[in-house]
């Protein structure tokens, strides 16, 4: 059993255009930095990629969307991105925006093998337009779908050679539940230990979702919003 | 005078409760946090997967693996506890969250409320909104009474789409607070320097003026 | 906020008569020892309690059946228990046999604050019966409710004043999940520490799901199968 | 010779591939940990919240806070990971489990189980068979051939309660090897000494010899 590659670009060799991405990380905090660049170099296209949010213009899945490789975003919140901006208004890019919870959930379906789920978001609102709608004890739930990704990318904090990941602060986010729903799940670490280093009694994925890891290099980990208070 | 946001969040800060685990939105909300009465223990969710919230870092430090869902750097306090994104909008869904403290641009009196998107306009999303008003039990919001054209936010029904129906339990605006009822917003207190003709004039939606409607102590 | 109470006596102290309790542990592995002796000493009665076991006839729930407080058990398997099959035989105990994974996600819908989930479990089986079927992407699916329980009892192995919950090897189980699921939630531990002591990228189940916490004595932590091999 | 239950473990440990992830079940299942073969890394799943059990403890050792499903002491091995009972069938319904081995009493020859209930005995329950069987992509089943009465266990139809149905691709039994196939049970092998006639003679399912059947190697 051997899962780990020499880097990024092993690890994303066979994801091809028009594939289906979950990409982990809540705005910048938590980003597989090293496979959106190994995806970036390889210029694969009309990606679909279902992430919290669309990056910026120069780091994250922005660098993605520069290179016209997103067909698609499904997300929960695309702001602070210009090009992204000019890519949906001129039609060139299609968003399907999901509320954050919802978004999780339909992550976790996957993973937990459940094909869909009964959820309280979005009712009475446009995102439940053509949505089936349920009572269950005199409230009404939305009927969401599991996911379908064929490939899952996330970056967690630590890794071992069997793939069990930990993940520090909430650099954690959706990272989990990505990473158990993808048919393929990559992982980048920061941190990458032999198997037994890891305490199992904490260990946030277990490595049978895992199918490749590998220890990143350069992490920039940029801070979207650096807010301080006077010492 | 009516209220500045400083002041809007210190009333909102009297709502909490000793005990309370509190989801603070972006803006007003944000502040309130800075005027939690004392002897009152309050934990801070974090919807992007944390409980327990301190303020912001000192200058100098500040970790990226450690921002809350406005994407800013934080802190935690003792005691605090890091989950995934799924955990985190199951506490909310299942109630566990006593008090969500959120924004708007416009609320109606049966307590809907709009606060994600403006027509013919970039719409960014509904982040973690939807989410939010869907299943917390009590939700304060925190707004000001007019939009920038001197229109009134407290409508008998919005004009914008919809972030969720019927969910908005108080609000907090810059002229005083006001309870959601079955009779529409019910004023209770009124800013100081505030009339309630001024109230009536600025409030489109049904309103009802409290028996015992007090000035608002700031 | 105090969570902490003086010991199991007081944490159980408004159970009633009639509730219906969740009780973590597989086995007796992980089970709430301190909450069950304060239970049989109150002597509360027609309970209902979903636990994936029912304890052996001296020790875990055993116990509660030998006082004949239990009215009715929601397990996977319940062996191994000669008093619980006298009364299931005379028809004093209702029993209502679950999959074990059924009976997980049951409990983890009620904590996500999922009225019902489709699960694959059960289908084409007696356990079909009078449930709704329904076709996800050619697979049936049943649909399975979300447990409502009165009061959720669990025991870690280390918690803090906070009730934040860390549990320890297969003693983890079903408690996190009920945990999340009670109405209140009461928590014995084995090390009751102060709020900042526990890491908080390892807590397995954040306080705010637990409402009483205290820690518990004399664990005898029984081994229902000790199965060793030759050094 | 029919095969003992030490061969029948051992000859469904040769269907171990590297890298699998196995639930084993109990009894004979159990025993297939005993026989993996020298250079194929498993990775073995207990379902009570476990990847990467290891052997018993031995003598002395033990510990109550880490048992198998089957309620026994065991051991981790290096890269071990505990969690929950959701997780642990969550990760069984999403097919990450390569391979499930459990008994049972009766298999039809479409690859329906029975394994959990005699109908007026006393029900200790379905444990985590169901959603093993309901989920899992590869099953294997352990069984003796016939039951102590000499009866066929592969049978055209279950005639005790289901466990799940059409899910069973393979059976060792101590008689041979058998593929569940559309037309029926398809013999691949058969156990030293024992004779296709004995195999038909004690098959009451549908049964088919597969062209390049072969005396098992045990």
């Amino acid at each position: 059993m051997n899962k780990v590659v020499a880097g990024a670009d092993e690890a994303v060799h066979d994801i091809p255009s028009g594939a289906t991405l979950m990409l982990g990380g809540f705005g910048l905090c938590g980003i597989p930095e090293n496979c959106i660049a190994a995806l970036v170099k390889k210029g694969v296209n009309n990606l679909t990629c279902i992430s919290n949010n669309a990056g910026v213009d120069d780091f994250g899945i922005g660098l993605m969307l520069k290179g016209k490789q997103v067909k698609k975003m499904i997300s929960s919140y695309v702001g602070e991105n210009a090009e992204f901006e000019r890519q949906l208004l001129s039609g060139e890019l299609e968003v399907e925006l999901v509320p954050q919870g919802t978004l999780a959930t339909r992550c976790m379906a996957a993973g937990y093998g459940m094909p869909a789920v009964y959820l309280l978001a979005g009712i009475g609102t446009e995102v439940a337009e053509g949505k089936e709608v349920r009572n269950f004890n005199g409230k009404d739930y939305l009927l969401e779908y599991a996911f379908d990704a064929d490939f899952a990318i996330v970056k967690a904090w630590k890794g071992d050679t069997q793939g069990n990941l930990v993940f520090k602060g909430t650099a954690r986010n959706f990272s989990p539940m990505m990473a158990m729903a993808g048919k393929i799940t990559i992982a980048e670490v920061e941190h990458l230990v032999p198997a037994g280093e890891l305490d199992p009694n904490n260990i946030h994925v277990p490595g049978i979702y895992v199918r490749r890891i590998f220890e990143g290099k350069n992490y920039e980990k940029r801070i979207e919003q650096r807010t301080v208070r006077k010492r | 005078m009516p209220l500045n946001k400083e002041q809007i969040a210190k009333r909102i800060a009297q709502e909490l409760q000793d005990g309370f685990y509190v989801n603070l939105g972006i803006g007003i909300p944000t502040l309130v946090a800075n005027y939690i009465p004392h002897g009152v223990d309050v934990v801070l969710q974090s919807e992007n997967g944390l409980l327990g919230m301190g303020p912001f870092p000192f200058e100098g430090d500040g970790d990226p693996d450690l921002i809350n869902a406005g994407k800013q750097t934080i802190t935690t306090v003792p005691g605090s506890a890091f989950f995934d994104s799924a955990m985190s909008f199951g506490m909310i869904r299942a109630g566990k969250v006593d008090l969500t403290v959120l924004g708007a641009m416009e609320v109606a009196d049966n307590g809907d409320i709009a606060n994600w998107k403006i027509p013919n306009k970039m719409v960014k999303g509904m982040g973690g909104a939807m989410d939010l008003v869907a299943a917390a039990k009590n939700i304060i919001v925190a707004m000001q009474h007019t939009n920038p054209k001197g229109e009134s936010k407290l409508l008998p029904k919005c004009t914008l789409p919809l972030t969720g129906v019927g969910c908005v339990k108080k609000i907090v605006s810059d002229l005083g607070v006001f309870d959601v009822t079955p009779d529409g917003f019910k004023c209770i207190e009124y800013a100081p320097g505030v009339t309630i003709d001024e109230i009536k004039a600025k409030t489109a939606g049904r309103l009802v003026i409290a028996d015992n409607v007090k000035e608002m102590a700031v």
